[in-house]
C-alpha cells in the first residue's frame, strides 16, 4: 500500500515547478486576464517540450507514454499556477476522447499534434456529460448546428462533438474549427485568463470519430477528467490557501500579524482541512484511474465534489483573509477566485456531481461493489 | 404589533405618492430597475449619470423632500423614522439616484450638526441637501482599515492652518466629490486613538491627487486619494484637536444606520430566475435542492426585512439604534454570495459566460459573484461586524490590546519588526 | 406602523416572567427530565391562574378573550423557561381546533375546560400536518387505530384525531383519552421534558368534531401553531444564548475570560444573529395571524423555518462555548438542546417547512399577491 | 500510489485473518456489530463486559497480536503502520473489545518507553500490553480543559515521596483502572508551564475517589477523580521534576495519532438508513435534497478515511505524523452532528422518540444525537483543533499569551479578579 505519488513522480513535479516559475508568473497570467492574449502561446510551447500534453499518450503516437499518476501530478501544477492554457480541453477531454474512441488513423493524425503542442481541441463540458441532448446534425458528412458554449473554444482547432445523423443516431464527430463551414463568437467568461466562444457550423465537414457505428459509452472519460480537474483544483484551492496565509503573517492590524486572530486563523485551518480532504480523494481517483479499478465512478464523483468545494472555499475565503485588497483588480486573489468557479462549472457543475456521487453509491450498494 | 399605516402615515404616503408622480424622472424608471450592484444605467458618460442624479435631488429639495429627517433650517423636514421608510418606499426605484449623496447625508451631514461650528453649518449643510455639493469620506487608509485607528496621514501646523501628507485609499466618489472629512494624525507621541484630529479638506485643493481603484468585479467606485502639502485652514478642524476618534465614531455609527433599510440580499433575484429557470426536467423552484436553499435565504431576507422595521420602530419611539445594525451588512453579504455561487451552478457550464448579450439574465449573477467578496468586505468586514455584535450588544469583553497605551510612533516601529520576523 | 409588542403587552410578559422564575426553575423542569413528574402540575395550575392557557379563547368560552398577540408573548416566556408542561398541544393545537371547527356545544364543554387547567388536549403533528394519511377509522361512533406517537400524549385528556368513516370520507374526531376503548404507551423522548405516547383505540366512542360533515381546512390553525411554536422557539434560543454568554463571561482558559476569543466571540455573535432574524420573522408572523392577513401561509413558514434553525443552532453552539461541561447531564445546556430538537420535529420538521415556504412564496408570486 | 497489499503485505494479511478467524470470540460478532457510539452490547453486567474485552487482549497477546507496533520486549510485535493497518480491517468489529486498552496502549505506553526509566518500563509495559492492567490518564481538571497547562492539582513533598491533593476530571475508565498517568503541579511559583511535573499513580491508593460523570447521552465513560493525601513514592515520578509539560506534549501527540484512523462520522449509518426509509413518496436516497446533503458527508468521510491511509504511508516512510492528524475529530464531530440531525428530520415527529423498541434503528440517530456535541469537545474542542491546524500547519502566529510569564499563584489570582468583574 502506497497512497502517495512515487519520488519519480515528485521529481517530475518538481521539474515543471520550476518550469512554470520562469513561464507562468502572475505576469504571464495576467495578459490573458487583461484580454491581451487569448492565451499564453510560449507557455503552451515550453509545455509541449517539457512533454506535458503527451505524457499520458503512448509512445507510439507521439507522447511519453507515462500514465494518468503523472497527468495528476501535471494538472496540480497547472492548477497552481492558474495557467493561461488550454490545458484540460486539449489533453483531458479531447485527447483521451481521441486515444479511446478514434480510429487507429485518427489517433496517428490528431495526437502526435496534440502531443507536440501543434493543435489545440476541446470538447463542450455538456456534449461530454449529455450527449444526447444534442442540438447538432449531420447530413451526408457535414455538420450543422450551434454550440452555445465550449470552454477553449475560441483557440481549438479541433473539438470531438456528439452529432445526430440523417437516421437520427447519436454519434461523435471529429471537426476542425479553423476550415470552412466552422465559425466562432467569442464569450465573455467569469474567468478570462481561458476563452470561451460558441460555435457555429454550417456545412461543416466532419468525419465520424471512430469506426463503429454505436454511440460510444463516454462515461469513463467523463471520470478521468473529473480526476484529472481535481487536481488542478487542489493545485488552485493550496495556492490560494498560501496567498492567504503569507497575507495572514504580514498584514498588521490592532499591533498584532492579523493571523494571530482567531477569526483569521480558524478561517485558514478550515480551508486547510478542505483542502486535506480535497487531497485525499483526489489521490483516490487517481489510484482508481490508474488502475482500471471498479471503484471509479465512485472515486471519481467523490474527488470532483471534494475539490470543487475546497477551491470555491480556498478562494473565496483567501479574499475574505485579505480584506479591502484582496477584492482589487491589482491583487492576484480573485485570480484564484474566478478560475475556482469556473472549473466548478467545466464539467458538469458541484449540484450534478453530487446526485452522481450519490446514485454511483447507491448502485454500488445494490450489487454489493463499493 | 401593527405593520400597516396609521392615518397620518397613510396621509403622508399619498402626499409622497403624487409628488413623485408628478416630479419624478420617469424616462428613467426603466434604466434605473436594470440597474444593480453600482452600476447605474442612465445616462451615457459619468457626467451625464451624475447630472441626473443632481437634478433629482435638486428638486427633491425645493420640494421639501430632501434629507427627511434633517432639521428644515438645514434643507430638511424634520421628519420622523417612519416617514423616512414610507419615503423610502414611494421613492422606490428613483432612491437609486440618490447614491452619490448618501455618505454626505447620511453620515458627513449629522457629523456636521453634531460637532461643527455654526459657520460649517451655515457653509456646508444646505449645498449638501440639494445635491450642489457632493462629500467623501477619507477615513481608511492602507495600512488602516480594520484598524482604522492606525491610520498614518499626517497634519502638521503651518501658518493659519495645517499642511496634510499621506494617503487614504477606499474612498467612495472621491473623483466628483466636493468635499471630504477627513480623519488624519495631528500628533503621534501619544497612543493611538489620542493623537487624531478631523478636517473638512476641499477636494479641489492643490496637491489632492486621486486614482481610481479597479475592482475584481471591473468597477471603479473607489479611490486611492494622495494628498501632498495639502493646505488646510485653521477653521476646517472640526471640533478640537484630538477629538478626531470620537468624531468618527459619530461618523461611523451614522453609517451603520444609512446602509440599514437598503440592504439587498439578492434573493428576489435568485426566486424569479428559479420561478423560471429550467432545470432537471422542470423549474428551478420545484426541486428540493433548490428549495431549501431558497428557503434559507428567504428567511434571513425577510428577517432583515423586519430587523430593519423594528430598528426604525424602536428610532420612532425615540430609542437611538444601537450596533445591532451590524447584522444587516453581514448577514446581506454572506447570503449574496450563497446565492451567486448557486445561481451559476444552476446554469451549469454556460454559467461562465459573463457577456450580457448571452448570459441568463444579463450576466446579473455573473456580476453578483464578483461583486459580492467585495460586500463582505467593504464598511467593515464580516469579521469586525461579528466583534461588535458580541462585544457591544452581547458584552463580551474586548480581545487583548497590545496597542492601547503605547505611543503610535512605538507601535509602527513595533509592528514593521513582527512583520519582518515572520 | 409599529414592530412590536405594546406596553400592555410587555406588562403580560413581565408578570408571567416573575411567574415563571418562582414557579419554573430548572430544578423543577429536571424533575420532569429525570422522570420524576410527568409534567409540572403546580406549574400547570399556576399558568391557568395566571389566565396563560385561556388568553386567546373568547370571554364567553372561560378565556380571558385577549388575542393571539398575547399568547405570543406567553409562548416566548414557556420557551424560555423550557416549561415542562403540555401547553403547546393543548392550547396552540387542541384549543384553536376546538375553536375553529367545534360545535357551539363542543366550545362550551371543553373550552372553559382548557382555559381552566383541568384538562389537558392535544392532536398528533402528522394527523394536523396531512390527515389523509390517517390509519385511523370510525365506524358507527367508534374509533379504532393506533397513533404511534402524539407529544404530550401521556398526560392529555382529550385528542383531536383525523379519521375515516364507513363510507371512506375524511372527518375530525374528539376522542377522550381516559376514557374506556383508549389506552395509551409512554415512549421515551429525546425531550423527556415532555411525554410522548402511542395511542391505540379499540371500539373508543368518539363524537365528530363539528356539524359539518365536510372536512375543514387545517392550514389555517397549522399556521398558528406555527407563529407560536416559532415563539417558544425563539424564546428558548434567547435563553440559550445567554447562558453561553454568561458562561464566556465567566469561564477563564489562557489567563483570559473566554469570551475574549475570538472563536468563541463570533460563535455567539452568530447566534445573535440567528435569534434576531427569528425575533423579526416571529412578529412578522405574529402580525399577519393577529391581523388574518394573507400573507400568513408566508409569513408563517417564514416564522418557523427562522426559528427552528435559530434554536437549534443557539442551544447546539451554547454546548460548544461550554466545552466539557457542556455535555454532562448536571449542566442545563443539555435541557436546551434537547427541547430545540424537539420543538424542530413537532409540527412538520424543518424540510417540511423549508418546502412549503418556496411554493407558499411561488403561489404569491403566481397570483401577484406577494 | 497504490492502494492495494504488496506480497509481503497480502501474507501478512492472510496470516493475521487466519489467526483471527481461529481465535476470535465469534459468539459476541453480531452484539458488536450493534455496538456503537460507547455502548458495548457484549455480556451483561460492566464486569462481565471488561471480562469479555481482557480475555481478547490476553488471548492477542499470547498470539503475538498485542500492541503490534511496540517492540517485541515489552509484548508487542515490531510491526510497521501499514501492519498495524492491515491487522485493524482484519480485526474489525472485534476491535471494538480493545477500545478500554487504547488510552494505555496507544498514549501512556509510547510515553512511558520515552521518559520512562528502565524500572518503569520493565515493571509496567508488558502487563499494559497483555490487557492485565488498565491505564487511564489523569491530565484535565475542572479549571484546565482547552487550558491544560493551567492545572491546579499539587503535588507536595513527603517523606520517601509526594503527596497529592486535587481534582482531575474527564478521565476515561478511571473505575476500571489500575493505573494512571497525572500531570500536576510541583511549583506554583514559576509560570505556570514551568512547574508541572508527571507522575504515575496506582489508582488504588488511598485517598482516591472516583465518581462517574453523566453525560447528556445517559453514559457515563467518564469520571471526575478526587484526590486526598494520596502518597506517591519517589520512584514513580516520570523524568525531572518540571518535565511535566513537555512529557504531556508526548502524551498528546500520540493521542491524536491514536483517535487517527478509526474515526467514525455516521455517514454508513445515514446512508443505509436513506436507502430504506420510504420519505416524500420514494426512497429517502431518492431525493435531492438528500442527495446533496449525503454527497457532502461521503466526500469528506472519504477524505477522513484517505487522509488517515495517507498519514500510515507518510509513517511507513518514516516521516513522523504531525498535528495534521488533528483534522479527523475535527471533521468527524461536525459532520456526525449534522448527520444526526438530519436523520431526526427525515424521521419527523417519529424523529423524537428514543425507545429503542419504537424508533427507527432501534435509535441509532438520537442517541448520536445525543453523543454528538461531545464528540466536538472531548480530546480538544474544534476550536483547539483549528487553533493547532493553523499554528502548528500553517505557521500562523500564536494568539497574545497574558499568561506565559506570570508566576502561577499570580496568575490564578487576576484571573479571579476578571471573573468577578464581568
Amino acid at each position: 500500500m502506497d497512497f502517495g505519488f512515487s519520488s519519480e513522480q515528485e521529481e517530475l513535479r518538481q521539474s515543471l515547478r520550476t518550469l512554470l516559475a520562469r513561464e507562468c508568473d502572475m505576469g504571464r497570467v495576467r495578459a490573458a486576464l487583461d484580454g491581451r492574449v487569448a492565451f499564453d502561446e510560449p507557455l503552451w510551447r515550453a509545455l509541449a517540450e517539457f512533454g506535458a500534453m503527451g505524457v499520458a499518450i503512448p509512445e507510439e503516437y507521439g507522447g511519453l507514454g507515462l500514465g494518468l499518476l503523472e497527468l495528476c501530478v501535471i494538472a496540480e501544477e497547472l492548477g497552481r499556477a492558474v495557467a493561461p492554457v488550454p490545458f484540460s480541453s486539449a489533453v483531458y477531454l479531447y485527447a483521451q476522447l481521441v486515444l479511446a474512441f478514434g480510429s487507429e488513423r485518427q489517433r496517428r493524425d490528431r495526437l502526435p499534434q496534440i502531443a507536440a503542442g501543434r493543435e489545440i481541441g476541446t470538447c463542450p463540458a455538456d456534449a461530454l456529460m449529455s450527449p444526447d441532448r444534442t442540438s447538432l446534425r449531420v447530413s451526408r458528412g457535414r455538420l450543422t448546428g450551434r454550440v452555445p458554449m465550449a470552454h477553449d473554444g475560441l483557440v481549438a482547432d479541433w473539438a470531438v462533438l456528439p452529432a445526430l445523423d440523417e437516421e437520427g443516431r447519436l454519434g461523435l464527430y471529429l471537426a476542425r474549427l479553423s476550415g470552412p463551414g466552422a465559425a466562432r463568437e467569442p464569450l465573455a467568461s467569469i474567468d478570462p485568463t481561458r476563452t470561451c466562444a460558441s460555435l457555429v457550423f454550417t456545412d461543416c465537414e466532419v468525419e465520424r470519430l471512430g469506426d463503429g457505428v454505436e454511440m460510444p459509452d463516454l462515461s469513463r472519460v467523463v471520470d478521468t477528467a473529473a480526476v484529472l480537474l481535481a487536481f488542478e483544483q487542489l493545485g488552485g484551492a493550496e495556492r490560494a490557501l498560501e496567498a492567504g496565509c503569507d497575507y495572514a503573517r504580514q498584514r498588521v492590524a490592532f499591533g498584532r500579524q492579523i493571523g494571530s486572530f482567531q477569526a483569521i486563523k480558524h478561517m485558514l485551518a478550515n480551508m486547510y482541512v478542505a483542502k486535506t480532504l480535497a487531497r485525499s480523494n483526489a489521490y483516490y481517483g487517481a489510484w482508481a484511474m490508474a488502475t482500471g479499478h471498479g471503484e471509479l465512478p465512485v472515486a471519481a464523483a467523490t474527488a470532483r465534489v471534494s475539490a470543487t468545494q475546497a477551491f470555491q472555499e480556498c478562494a473565496m475565503n483567501a479574499i475574505q483573509v485579505h480584506g479591502g485588497v484582496g477584492f482589487t483588480w491589482d491583487y492576484d486573489c480573485h485570480v484564484f477566485f474566478r478560475r475556482s468557479n469556473a472549473l466548478a462549472l467545466v464539467l458538469g457543475p458541484l449540484s450534478t456531481w453530487e446526485s452522481l456521487l450519490v446514485e454511483r453509491l447507491r448502485d454500488g450498494a445494490r450489487t454489493g461493489d463499493a | 404589533m401593527d405593520f400597516s399605516d396609521t392615518p397620518a402615515e397613510a396621509a403622508f404616503r399619498a402626499e409622497a405618492r403624487r409628488w413623485i408622480a408628478a416630479n419624478a424622472p420617469s424616462q428613467h424608471r426603466v434604466a434605473l430597475e436594470r440597474s444593480s450592484f453600482g452600476v447605474l444605467r442612465v445616462g451615457g458618460d459619468e457626467a451625464e449619470k451624475l447630472a441626473i442624479c443632481r437634478d433629482w435631488q435638486r428638486r427633491k429639495f425645493e420640494g421639501g423632500w430632501a434629507c427627511l429627517h434633517w432639521p428644515s433650517e438645514y434643507g430638511g423636514r424634520d421628519a420622523g423614522p417612519v416617514e423616512r421608510l414610507i419615503w423610502e418606499q414611494e421613492e422606490g426605484v428613483y432612491g437609486k439616484l440618490g447614491e452619490r449623496f448618501v455618505i454626505g447625508q447620511g453620515m458627513i451631514g449629522p457629523t456636521l450638526m453634531a460637532h461643527g461650528s455654526p459657520a460649517h453649518k451655515r457653509r456646508h449643510l444646505v449645498p449638501m441637501a440639494s445635491g450642489e455639493e457632493i462629500w467623501c469620506q477619507l477615513f481608511s487608509e492602507p495600512a488602516a482599515g480594520s484598524d482604522l485607528a492606525g491610520i498614518r496621514t499626517r497634519c502638521e501646523r503651518t501658518a493659519g492652518g495645517w499642511r496634510v501628507n499621506g494617503q487614504k485609499v477606499w474612498t467612495s466618489g472621491a473623483h466628483y466629490s466636493d468635499w471630504g472629512l477627513m480623519l488624519a494624525r495631528t500628533d503621534p507621541s501619544v497612543p493611538k486613538h489620542r493623537g487624531l484630529s478631523m478636517f473638512i479638506v476641499n477636494m479641489r485643493s492643490p496637491g489632492v491627487e486621486i486614482r481610481p481603484i479597479r475592482q475584481m468585479s471591473g468597477q471603479s467606485g473607489f479611490n486611492q486619494v494622495f494628498f501632498t502639502d495639502v493646505f488646510i485652514p485653521d477653521e476646517d478642524m472640526l471640533g478640537a484637536s484630538g477629538d478626531g476618534w470620537s468624531i468618527a465614531l459619530t461618523t461611523l455609527m451614522n453609517e451603520r444606520q444609512a446602509v440599514s433599510s437598503s440592504m439587498t440580499t439578492g434573493f428576489d433575484d435568485i426566486f424569479d430566475f428559479c420561478l423560471r429557470f429550467d432545470w432537471r426536467g422542470g423549474k428551478a423552484i420545484d426541486d428540493p435542492v433548490v428549495r431549501s436553499k431558497l428557503a434559507t435565504w428567504a428567511a434571513r431576507t425577510s428577517g432583515l426585512r423586519f430587523t430593519a422595521m423594528r430598528t426604525i420602530s424602536s428610532a420612532a419611539r425615540g430609542e437611538v439604534p444601537g450596533p445591532e445594525n451590524s447584522i444587516l451588512k453581514l448577514v446581506a453579504g454572506m447570503t449574496m454570495q450563497e446565492i451567486a455561487k448557486f445561481a451559476l451552478d444552476l446554469q451549469g457550464a454556460a454559467g461562465m459566460v459573463a457577456s450580457p448579450e448571452f448570459a441568463e439574465e444579463e450576466g446579473k449573477f455573473q456580476l453578483m459573484l464578483l461583486r459580492s467578496p467585495g460586500m463582505r468586505v467593504e464598511g467593515g468586514t464580516d469579521e469586525i461586524q461579528r466583534n461588535i455584535l458580541a462585544e457591544r450588544v452581547l458584552g463580551m469583553p474586548p480581545d487583548h490590546r497590545v496597542d492601547k497605551d503605547v505611543s503610535f510612533a512605538a507601535l509602527m516601529q513595533a509592528a514593521g519588526d513582527a512583520a519582518r520576523r515572520s
